[in-house]
């Protein structure tokens, strides 16, 4: 337990200190990036479909299962989208 | 262990990523790296996890692919800050879904697990309900004004109240059903949250919900006692916050304005009617303004001489030329107190005459060139001067500035012009204003410049 | 309509009212231009460009001739003589000065327009033929200044020793003394200025210079009105300190219709550094200095007075190409269907013009 | 010993060799110091500040009083013939100019300097009066031109129009050609250079100029040498259009004891845009430009020629005071006890003496 | 549970002390918390963890405080370095004392335990013993010189091999003796580490043991068990390693030459006799000699002109003004190529001309001058030009800048001024040089003042 | 532990990352600062010294005690002292 709020806590500090000196222009593209990642969401999704008991908690995950993975795979797909447009750019 | 590990080495990877997007040079390979690292932790999962139903699991997610990847696809351009809330929403309502799954399937574990059940469903909530009326905020499928409900205050606190009962009465007596009125509950605020948030402000609303889905993550990671989820829903969450804060901070927006929309009407929003407002950026918009355009045009007047801005003029000009700008000076004839005051301002800091165009040489192009940046000038750039007769400067030429596609004017207040006249170009929506001495503000956007 | 523009006559005018650049927009505007021999001379503009542009190069005064008149100096009286009812003179022309050729315009039915009245709003800054000109005399006082000058303006660190930056001190801050201080200051000279306008002093250190504040009220407006003496008094009281610290004075200042003030007194001249100059820009409107004589270098002790002649005409090609184009800004709007037709509702044209239809629309002394 | 410096009697000379700030120092080494009534006059140094300084002055030439005369000129014939045995003179002196006045001294065994002869080496910079002269110069033939020419020199957007920036081309980037630049420069010209020096490309872009490349050899060294006569045709070839393009022209081009170059031709002249300036600064050592006149504005055809006339003497108070300081500069290592004596193993002394003891120690012509 | 709560606390404490020490504005807070956590986790680890031996304890721990604090108290400033490399080797030693203890306590434990144990010890003891002998150097208690011992490759190569395979030995066969072995071998091998590092980069050797000595403190977390130890000693790991390449980097050094020390000679170490050597700086050293100076002295040349430097050494004068340093530019009469250039070109970038000053109003105080930056000059400053008689430009007055605190000299090369004489002053202790083109290098210092 | 090997690849991040932007002149208080947090090897000490049950544990103990709090006091007042210096600069 203990060793979850630590690793909670030190990933909150990640999580700030990565992000905290973004250019303006990336912010857009950053915050699809990180909506991509909490697609992650998918792990669990899976895990709980895959021991499912009762039909109710079947659908439930199978409809957690789709809509997480459109978060996962939208998210990175328009997430590189953006960054072509930045790549475009001469210089 | 080794399933352990790969969810160690996604989380990594999650962390690279974000490292990687925030900087434009890795911007791109840091988005390869999450989804590389999603991959691997959804085989993983997949792998060591489907247990059963492992059929329908893949059919579910090839579903998703089937939805997903065409609406990224094909979405424009300008609808992506739309999309990204959609696609946000979806993520919340799947980890509200998994923690109603895992709670229904374990009903009866720990006080602590419970919370972060709660937790899950009612963020997971309202980041999808929030995301939905964003989305059709955006997609202008409703109207983008900030929509003040009558009484909307009041039924915004009572909702978050019933919700924090609920919460707390869940957490105690495990109930799905009071779980699920949660959820409705949860749902009611986000849409609460979101309708009194204008135009402008609604990105930062995304971003806002986006970091929210994170948090929902992280939780539903106690929940399923998932070490990845924690770690990859924190990172989200946090660096979503902070992310939030800076987006608002670029807006020149308080973030509690935001945060609190519900409550507080919004302070900045256009209003329909009267009372003309101004859109006054940060020496960073206007930084990104001219670093990633292609052609500008600096308009100078009497301010850059009171301020003695000249050689901080040139700086920056030499600093967008050498990031490929292509930049010229337009010197109108009576910018200034004197005649030819501006010549002998640029030709003292140097500034070669070639670079100096008049009025006919930058007129006829005014539609393509990107950015105006008119320092300290205001009688020369009125447009009043053009289309209103009944003005006092009418019928004197000026740079039609407000042609182009931007407009950024340097100027201390919102005073006048030698003329005394009003400028409607500084209520114009594609006018950014940087208020402040012209020499203080060109050496603060040099500074910014040379971070981009 | 005929246009016609007659070489300057009156002594010391090197300027011409109309160049070939000019000359063009007028032809295309349906009206014969008319330009006397020689009149383009000292301005460098020959004849043969006169008729590639599209005149009519005449060998006499065209004035008589024609139904506009184009002209730098008011016209002679003789010339006046000739013009005829509904005749249009467009020239420098102070009612002040010329009480005599403004009555013969009355009497002869002659619409006349002064660019020494145009009214200084912001359409007419193109046609501000004061400004255009005065920016030529600020430029050129400091050139006769430091051509004068037995010194250096710059300074300069040299194996022979530090020569020390000139102290530049401009009196009278409008545009012909805006244009002196940057010229001066181009040259590498340390100058101060010091106006009575209120809006003077931003517009002064808006060029880099140093403002002089000297502890007398300030006026606000375009123009400076008349100052009483005991101002003038208390002001020369004040400033002589700062004259006797420069090398070079150059004033330029100026009430419109009125003498110019007298800000520097022989005392203060004898206090300057032997071989200082001072160049009177105001010398023809009465001096701002003692003892100038317009046209003519005087020494006062060992400092050197320039009275400033007619500054504008001592540089004749540019001079003379921006006031064309002033002249050619006013007669613009005036341009009906191959004639000239003076809307005298304009507020501009009324501002500037002298006479019409046989009344005299200014006060004459 | 005494030192001495009469009134400048050639024409034109507005100099003083010695001021009262250089008359100090050289009272303090023990110097008695003779100073001719009115000597400062042009340079508006006063009797009575000689006397200040300790100098005595005096109503008749002090030559043939003194063992030293300061001067800027070279003495006259007549101011020779009272020089004795062991007398020093300090002045200009070009051996080539004056064979007869060298001889004079060699037989009355005179021991003169020259600063045309100084050489040009580290140590020797703060006596050299040809580069302190030569910064006067350059920097009055731009404010010549500059008050000769009928355009602005800088660029202006105005109301009225736009005038563009006026092109000065400077041939001969040595010292006065140097200064000529930056001093067009800082008027807001636009200005272009020539040299035929390898070194001088480099130095006209340190001040912001652009070098006109020319497809001719470069030479190396800190003098030209002479050039033959196909080289200056090609020269003149290649010059032609960028002289024809310019609104200035100011020519330095010497070769030290040869007549000047001829670099502008009647023909480039004709292909100048009217009222163009051409100023001469080698016209007094034969003119870099045909038909120039030492002190004269000559016209060919719509252009003007100003052949200078000892420029610095036009500024005489700063080029009096560099020269002076010079001439201490050189006096001070021959100082020995109140005395003057000259060591003439030293290189710089060696290079600069014409005459000592009786002997001619340059070629005369 | 309540204990590791205040661990995480302090640990917590930890990670804001190192941010706050990494701007100048919250250093000083940083540091204060930072000992704030340090307290609250020993006064916990003293109550729950004290269980015998509490007297004992205090006593150690009183005897330690009587030790450290006026040894910290009385330090010269100028001592610091090797206090802190004291201090950093006792933590090591202290470290590899506490994994032995343990070891000794619970031999039998399981491989990574053992492998966390044998890498404590050995790291520790490396820190404590490299810590000691650049405590040695500065103190200057032996030579600061690189002492390169005969076959000291082989040598050091030789224990590094003892040292692993003692570690394996040990990771497999737990022995005290073994263990003992590893430690005295840990020990010569720091020795061995930092005999070959040379003078200025001791400061380097020093940060890298910090951070060895942190990863030492992570792995004896790892050996307790105890969370707060790994992650203090992972930071204390993880940011030393990236400060020390900072400071490689920051004095121009690969990290590498100074990491194989042993193997490598170093590479631009003074060495005596003939041939003279130049120091070669880089941009963020001279913009911490500008910025945090009092006096700076401009001495512009020929290569200003050259380079057409003028407005960006007029804007770093001002912004060093503005950081409230004095500055003043020292024009010698015949700098430049004609009368006056640097006055031309200095005006023309706007200089106030009572910036401006002579040989004799600055060589008089030139010895207070902190740092004389010489931009594009050369002859003018040529210490030659004063004291060697036989030199063709003997006899010249110059700015002494040889004499002002510390000089530094813009150029593009070694190559020689107008007069063609070699400058002594290029090859002086006091002279940084700054390589490159006069414009460029301006630019440069300039962004990098303001990162200061 | 591998709760304890997430914790530690988060603490490398967040010491890389809260470090990566120290401008130069703090290079050296950094380095002390985070010198006397290592001396958290105290607890340690602390920890080891309270259960020793050998005579051995005990003087190894005592003595890493020591020596550990030498590290942590002196490092954090010769910090503060050198922070105290910069504080002393104008400006
Ligand atoms: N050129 C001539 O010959 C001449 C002669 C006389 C009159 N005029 C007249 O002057 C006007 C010239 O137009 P313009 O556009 O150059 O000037 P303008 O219309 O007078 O506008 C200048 C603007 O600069 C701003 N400003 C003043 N000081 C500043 C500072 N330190 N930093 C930033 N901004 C500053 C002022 O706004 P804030 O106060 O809000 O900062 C003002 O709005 C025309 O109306 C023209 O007719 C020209
Ligand atoms: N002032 C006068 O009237 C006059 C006239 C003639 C001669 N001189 C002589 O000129 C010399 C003047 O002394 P000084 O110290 O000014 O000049 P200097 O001794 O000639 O030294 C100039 C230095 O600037 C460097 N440099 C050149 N271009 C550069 C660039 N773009 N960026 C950075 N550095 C550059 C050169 O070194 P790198 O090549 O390594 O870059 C050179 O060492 C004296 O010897 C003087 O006697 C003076
Ligand atoms: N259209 C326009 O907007 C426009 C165009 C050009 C000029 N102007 C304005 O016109 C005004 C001056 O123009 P001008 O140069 O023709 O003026 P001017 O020639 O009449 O006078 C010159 C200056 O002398 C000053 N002066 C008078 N008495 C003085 C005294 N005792 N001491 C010191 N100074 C004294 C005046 O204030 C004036 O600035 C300025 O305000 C200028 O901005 C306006
Ligand atoms: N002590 C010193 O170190 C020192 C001091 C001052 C000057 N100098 C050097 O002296 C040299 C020139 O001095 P100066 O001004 O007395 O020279 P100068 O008056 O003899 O000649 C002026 C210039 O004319 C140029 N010239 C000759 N023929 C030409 C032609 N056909 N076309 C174009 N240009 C031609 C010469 O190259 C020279 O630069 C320079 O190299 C300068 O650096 C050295």
């Amino acid at each position: 337990m203990i060793d979850l709020l630590t690793i909670f806590v030190l990933a909150v500090f990640v999580g700030f200190e990565v992000v905290s000196k973004v250019s303006t222009i990336l912010h857009t593209p950053l915050m699809s990036g990180a909506n991509a990642i909490h697609g992650v969401i998918l792990v669990g999704a899976i895990l709980i479909t895959g021991n499912a008991e009762s039909a109710l908690e079947l659908v439930l995950g199978l409809l957690a299962v789709f809509l997480a993975t459109v978060n996962v795979v939208g998210g990175f797909v328009v997430t590189d989208r953006m960054l072509e447009m930045f790549k475009g750019h001469k210089r | 262990m080794t399933v352990q590990l790969v969810y160690l080495v996604a989380a990594l990877c999650f962390i690279l990523a974000l490292k990687g997007l925030s900087t434009p040079r890795y911007a791109r390979a840091g988005n390869l790296i999450g989804a590389f690292g999603m991959a691997i932790a959804v085989v993983t999962a997949y792998v060591h996890g489907a247990v059963h139903n492992g059929l329908l699991i893949l059919v579910a997610m090839a579903l998703g692919v089937v939805v997903g990847i065409p609406a990224a696809r094909s979405v424009k351009m300008t609808a992506i800050p739309q999309m990204v809330a959609l696609f946000n929403g979806v993520g919340g309502a799947a980890a509200a879904l998994v923690a109603l799954a895992e709670f229904l399937a374990v009903p009866t574990s720990s006080v602590l697990f419970r919370v972060a059940t709660v937790l899950t469903v009612l963020i997971g909530s309202v980041s999808f309900s929030g995301s939905v009326v964003t989305f059709l905020k955006l997609q202008e499928l409703m109207t983008s004004r900030p929509v003040v409900l009558p009484a909307g205050q009041v039924v915004s606190v009572g909702v978050a109240v019933v919700s924090v009962v609920l919460a707390v009465a869940v957490s105690v007596f495990p109930s799905g059903f009071l779980l699920v009125l949660l959820a409705l509950a949860g749902l009611a605020l986000g849409v609460l949250f979101v309708l009194p948030v204008g135009g402008a402000d609604v990105p930062i609303a995304i971003s806002l919900l986006n970091a929210f889905t994170g948090l929902a993550v992280a939780a539903s990671g106690y929940v399923l006692a998932n070490t990845l989820l924690i770690v990859a829903g924190t990172l989200v969450g946090a660096s979503g916050t902070i992310l939030t804060r800076l987006m608002a901070q670029a807006m020149g927006r308080p973030l509690t304005n935001i945060l609190f929309g519900a409550f507080t009407a919004p302070a900045l929003v256009a209003v329909a009617g009267e009372q003309r407002t101004v859109r006054s950026g940060t020496v960073e918009d206007v930084a990104i303004l001219l670093g990633y355009a292609h052609s500008v045009v600096v308009v100078p007047g009497y301010g850059l001489a009171v301020a003695q801005a000249q050689h901080a003029a040139r700086e920056l000009v030499h600093l967008l030329e050498t990031r490929g700008v292509s930049v010229s000076y337009g010197i109108h004839p009576v910018a200034g107190r004197m005649p030819g005051h501006m010549n002998v301002l640029l030709a003292e800091a140097d500034v070669p005459y070639e670079q100096l165009k008049e009025l006919d040489d930058i007129n006829p192009g005014i539609t393509s060139v990107d950015v105006a940046l008119v320092v300290g000038a205001n009688d020369v750039v009125n447009p009043g001067a053009r289309d209103e007769p009944s003005s006092p400067i009418y019928g004197m030429p000026i740079f039609d500035v407000d042609r182009a596609r931007a407009v950024v004017f340097m100027k201390r207040s919102m005073r006048p012009g030698f003329a005394g006249v009003d400028n409607t170009l500084l209520y114009n929506d594609k006018t950014t204003l940087l208020f402040g001495d012209a020499k203080d503000s060109l050496t603060k956007l040099l500074a910014a410049l040379k971070q981009l | 309509m005929r246009v016609g523009t007659p070489a300057e006559s009156r002594p010391a005018e090197r300027r011409v009212a109309c160049v070939p650049e000019t000359v063009a927009p007028l032809v295309e505007a349906g009206l014969t231009v008319l330009v006397q021999e020689g009149a383009g001379r000292h301005a460098h503009a020959v004849d043969a460009a006169y008729r590639a542009a599209g005149a009519s190069v005449v060998p006499d005064d065209p004035v008589g001739d024609v139904n506009v008149v184009l002209s730098v100096q008011p016209l002679t009286v003789d010339q006046a003589r000739n013009l005829r009812q509904g005749d249009i003179t467009i020239s420098f022309l102070s009612p002040a000065t010329e009480p005599d050729l403004v009555r013969l315009y009355a009497e002869r039915g002659v619409t006349s327009f002064s660019f020494d009245l145009l009214p200084r709003v912001t359409r007419a800054q193109s046609m501000d033929a004061l400004s255009s000109q005065a920016l030529v005399a600020g430029y050129r006082a400091v050139l006769i200044a430091a051509e004068r000058l037995p010194r250096f303006l710059p300074m300069f660190t040299t194996a022979a020793g530090t020569v020390p930056p000139a102290k530049v001190l401009v009196l009278g801050a409008g545009v012909a003394g805006l244009q002196a201080i940057a010229t001066a200051r181009r040259l590498g000279a340390v100058v101060e200025a010091y106006d009575i306008r209120a809006a003077a002093a931003e517009e002064v250190r808006s060029l880099g210079a140093r403002f002089l504040e000297l502890d007398l009220e300030k006026q606000d407006g375009v123009y400076a009105s008349a100052q009483s003496e005991e101002f003038l008094e208390r002001q020369r009281e004040l400033i002589g300190e700062r004259v006797a610290a420069s090398d070079v004075v150059i004033t330029t200042a100026a009430v419109p219709g009125r003498r110019a003030p007298v800000l520097v007194t022989t005392d203060m001249l004898k206090a300057m550094t032997p071989g200082s100059v001072v160049v009177d820009g105001a010398a023809e409107s009465g001096g701002n200095c003692a003892g100038s004589v317009p046209g003519e270098d005087t020494w006062v002790g060992e400092v050197l007075v320039h009275g400033a002649l007619n500054l504008p005409s001592g540089m004749p090609v540019h001079a003379s190409k921006l006031y064309a184009r002033n002249v050619l800004n006013l007669l613009k709007p005036m341009l009906v269907d191959g004639a000239v037709v003076p809307d005298m509702t304009d507020e501009v044209l009324a501002g500037c013009c002298v006479t019409h239809d046989g009344v005299v629309r200014k006060e004459l002394p």
